[in-house]
């Protein structure tokens, strides 16, 4: 595992936060085997190391671009659960007030910028926060995630190019989880790592095992500080895997048994569990965390079931902006 | 007859076009044996057809109609297969401007047989990105036709005509559409373009419909028939071109028209319909003639909120009452 | 009051709001230095603002809007130019489903103050690829505010209150408008949105017409006074808002209307206009509702046949003539 | 010169080719000046050899797919100089029966499949020829051109990447004549050679001197017999220069004058010429070829010039194809 150097304390971190996602996200399917999610759902259990490691360097005022598997994105992010989860039930307490649901989950507070459920789109929006920052001259950097089938899509090649030639602060994260729905990367392209893209741009592309959370890590530690150094974009892929289908309803019998075996051998989390025990933390404070995550979850799911769906009224509302300046 | 679903008649449309013309074949993304299309139409075809005649795509919607143009122009009749209505935003320039514009800017060196087949609609609380019926958009755009059927008998027969015609065609299907049956004939068929179907006679009021909510004005029609309304259901079928002459026929009978179509309600398909009654029946209305749409708003998530926007029976029944 | 072109009204525009606003800049393919925008709108912008703020991007109509996005909701106000008005089909998704629904979506988290800048419209013989009028799509788009001035006093105040808005706001230009002079004020003034313009009062019949067809209509109206045709011109100046209150208004006055906008006819602009009116002053119309529109064609190149088929002065004038 | 070993017979058929497309260009200039072209132009002089050496290895069965730049493209795959100059005034006896014009001329009859003004978006047109060869089993190949500028659009990745993983027998001719517009192309991107993005497709990629019509002739003639063999499609990037304008009004100021003389010193005509009379062709010869030349462009203007605009009533027909399969 990369990064020995790197305080148990924060591996801690960084492995609690990706517990809370998992559990998130184990505790979505569940309410949806019950009714109780309106629409679909993609889930980003597998993938913790690809939001928790890249997250845990942006600041709240750094920018993130999701996309319609991006619960992960929000609380790496630092977005409420109880929040996050009411959106993905349409309540009235959700980030969108109901209206984004799971596709579309925002939490402006923390920069999160909200998930876009065409795939690839969300690419140019990052870029247009990159230039954004450069013009008012601060020293954010936005981070942008997106998938393997993403990386297919006229707008990687565009908002990509655009960064690169006008140098701006953004990290572009494709989650390389080998599959677009039921289409392996393999069918879809003839390279092997996305990273190889960056070329195209002139721009450094690096690929990492986006399971193991402090490669994931370190690699977005040097990209991030080239990027607030006026340095420009990076492009790191990170193969991961999905824990689940595609959407909810998906038994992903595409994928062969080996393939997912040998994945799910190398989970995020039980990767970070077994270095946590390694470096001497014990088994009692992992369960530890565990039961307070696992409280967190409840309190939001709870919060989130029993907040009220929105007036119907506010269907109407909210199309336009009022506020129109002098 | 027999009974099969509105996604297993254009199944079926698929499979017969594509036994019939060796030319046909169908690109799209997830289409092939390992999904078999997201919403499952195109289930088996490529066992029956193999890979290469039902092509999975990555995730290149430009590229998908592009590709599909190119191989129209060269001899091959291709069945493109965007995966939700919404993303057909992404490859507008290779629609309406490559495929709906070669016949007549090459003066008519070549022709487009391509069918870009794409499912619209809410209901299904997938948000705004997933749930817009952009119809009006399609109509708008100068050489393409655009079929959007409501039955499962008009989607085999409209399919399989949409293959074989020489022009591009857009063709619109419905989420909520690909469960719900009907009767088809045991025998091949085929449904023409541009001949609206009376689906209930009535005397009182026209009730033009499109799609889904071609049932919903059935139902509202039943309800009213209740009241001593006696409503006349009338569904286009294609609307390029449109059955303009069915349309003012109607009207002419009943005097009075609502126009009902699931896209938001500005410049969507209802203003042209009602703009077409306008210019040609003004004469014999004794009412407004009046659209129920979704207003002008994007699909909201919540459940209580798309169901508050989206139209159906209930709203169609209170426009009615208004011109009635 | 001064005489200015068009041209010359939208680039004060620009000037101002740029001075006047910090956060305010513009991107788009050629706008810089070296060209200064295909039709010289942003010409010495470059040098007065710099690079920076004025911003040359490669051909990715995709990511300029999709980057004026992004910026656009971290507290930029980006105006963007498309090159030609048939190119916004490459970027349809950034326009339709990002920009215009992110308000709605995100429950009112962001505004996305973005002004997309485009000229539309034929005349300069560049065929089907360069002269398309398709207002009407953006209209079909909730959350987009859509503007269409027909005059360089309204280019100018409406290009302000475009730029000051916190929508997205769709800026439709013509072509064959930039050269035209108009008055303007020498002191600084806006327009507001969603205030329809009477160009020209008239008692008989109402010419609702748009950007360059409202010139067309004067002229036409002029003839037919000598006719003895006293014609009112409506230009409605935003198409979203649209300015129903004052259309209404004028053809209740009158009694008859024709609908004319250069946009090809099926489900365009004119279909929603009068739909708006057959839904809200049948009672008071004394003939049919007309529409004067580009026949459901693509742009011919051939100068005869694209004079053809754009409507003008005297195709509206014979619209009035069946109805008057 | 590259190929030394060229017959100089095909070489001289190339020259003329060349030489017809530059004297035809110059005509459409002169007569433009003299108010007899509708609309704008944007003419192919100054990168003749980049279709004559492209073309020379096509047959009448293969495809080209055009752009905006395109007159050039016409005469080398074989269209008549008269029914393009036709076209180009938008008469009707033009191909297009004077619907498209300069920037949409077609001639189906020699596979010429038209030109787009939509800069890109003959991309993955081309390739979807490409599939069609595939699907039918013939040995054709299709050429698409395109510039620099249209390698940021996002049909360029879209669309070579669907060629790529098919294997489809395609030409990507990116020439780049340095400039979109007034554009550089070093503002629109950051690598050097266009070619370089092949890699991202998995596919062969090469940069030449577009100027030089052997070294054009050359790598084509690699890459056509790789296509025909079923081993997928290149991308070839030909760097080439303009000798007028992008349009026929722009005065082209932003193109610095030593890059300007650079380029005139290297035009792909002097080239050929001197190449010619090296390997022993005479001054007389040469001389013939131009008057021979002159002639051909002067009967096809006369044609076009006499030639009517069509019938007003043509603007309504055509709209759809007509014929439809029982
Ligand atoms: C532009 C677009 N095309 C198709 C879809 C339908 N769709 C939703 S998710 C998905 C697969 C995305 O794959 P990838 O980018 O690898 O992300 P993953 O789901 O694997 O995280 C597809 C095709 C879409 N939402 N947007
Ligand atoms: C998609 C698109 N964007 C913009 C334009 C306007 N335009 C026409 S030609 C051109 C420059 C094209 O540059 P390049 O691809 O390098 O070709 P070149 O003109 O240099 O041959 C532009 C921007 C267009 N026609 N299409
Ligand atoms: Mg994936
Ligand atoms: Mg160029």
């Amino acid at each position: 595992m990369g990064n020995p150097h790197l305080d148990p304390d924060r591996l801690l971190e960084l492995h609690e936060k990706m517990l809370i996602i998992r559990v998130f996200e184990e505790r979505v399917f569940e309410i949806y085997g019950q009714n109780l999610v309106p629409g679909t759902i993609h889930l980003y259990a597998g993938e913790e190391a690809v939001a928790v490691g890249v997250c845990s360097h942006l600041h709240d005022d750094d920018y993130l671009v999701s996309t319609h598997r991006g619960h992960g994105h929000c609380i790496a992010k630092g977005a409420r659960l109880d929040r996050t989860m009411a959106e993905i039930l349409g309540k009235k307490d959700g980030y969108c007030k109901g209206k984004g649901g799971s596709m579309h989950i925002a939490d402006f507070s923390k920069g999160m910028l909200g998930a876009t459920a065409v795939v690839g789109a969300g690419i140019p929006i990052a870029t247009g926060a990159g230039l954004s920052i450069k013009l008012r001259g601060t020293k954010q950097v936005a981070a942008c995630f997106f998938g393997d089938g993403a990386s297919n899509q006229g707008t990687f090649h565009e908002g990509i190019n655009l960064a690169a030639i006008w140098r701006l602060p953004v990290l572009f994260i494709c989650e390389n989880n080998l599959y677009a729905m039921g289409t392996r990367q393999s069918q879809a392209m003839i390279v092997a790592d996305i990273a190889e893209r960056a070329h195209a741009y002139g721009i450094p592309g690096v690929s990492v095992n986006g399971n193991d959370v402090l490669e994931v890590y370190r690699v977005t530690e040097e990209a991030v500080a080239r990027a607030r150094e006026g340095g420009g974009p990076t492009l790191i892929e990170c193969k991961t895997y999905r824990r689940m289908g595609h959407s909810r309803m998906d038994p992903a019998h595409y994928r062969p048994k080996d393939e997912v075996d040998e994945w799910f051998r190398n989970d995020p989390i039980r990767r970070s569990e077994k270095e946590l025990l390694r470096r001497g933390i014990s088994s009692a404070e992992l369960a530890n965390i565990k039961a307070r995550v696992s409280k967190a979850v409840d309190d939001a799911t709870e919060f989130a079931l029993n907040s009220p769906f929105p007036n119907v009224k506010e269907a109407y509302e909210g199309v336009y902006a009022r506020k129109e300046r002098e | 007859m027999k009974e099969v679903t509105y996604r297993d008649a254009l199944r079926e449309a698929l499979v017969e076009e594509m036994q019939r013309d060796e030319s046909v074949f169908i690109l799209g993304e997830d289409v092939g044996r390992y999904w078999e299309g997201a919403f499952k139409v195109t289930k088996g075809l490529a066992e029956i057809f193999g890979e290469e005649r039902v092509r999975d795509t990555p995730i290149s919607e430009s590229a998908i109609i592009g590709a599909a143009v190119g191989a129209a122009i060269t001899g091959m009749r291709p069945i493109a297969e965007i995966m939700f209505g919404d993303l057909t935003t992404l490859a507008m320039d290779q629609i309406v401007n490559q495929a709906a514009k070669i016949h007549y800017m090459f003066g008519g060196q070549a022709s487009v047989p391509l069918v870009i087949r794409t499912p619209f609609g809410g209901g299904v609380n997938i948000a705004a990105h997933h749930s817009q019926s952009l119809e009006a958009w399609f109509m708008h755009a100068p050489g393409l036709l655009v079929v959007a059927p409501s039955t499962p008998y008009d989607a085999k027969g409209l399919l399989k005509t949409a293959i074989r015609d020489d022009n591009p065609v857009f063709f619109c299907e419905h989420k909520l559409l690909y469960p719900i049956k009907g009767a088809i004939p045991e025998e091949t068929y085929t449904v023409p373009l541009g001949s609206a179907r009376v689906v209930r006679e009535g005397a009182d009021i026209t009730i033009i419909a499109t799609m889904l909510m071609v049932h919903e004005a059935v139902n509202a029609a039943d309800a009213l028939e209740k009241e001593g309304v006696s409503a006349e259901v009338l569904d286009p079928r294609t609307l390029i071109p449109l059955d303009t002459d069915a349309i003012v026929t109607s009207v002419k009978k009943t005097g009075r028209a609502v126009v009902v179509c699931e896209g938001c309600k500005t410049a969507g398909v209802g203003a042209e319909i009602v703009a077409v009654i306008a210019e040609e029946a003004i004469d014999y209305l004794d009412a407004p003639l009046t659209r129920v749409a979704t207003p002008d708003t994007p699909i909201p998530f919540s459940p209580p909120l798309e169901k508050e926007v989206l139209p159906n029976r209930d709203t169609i029944i209170k426009a009615v009452r208004t011109i009635t």
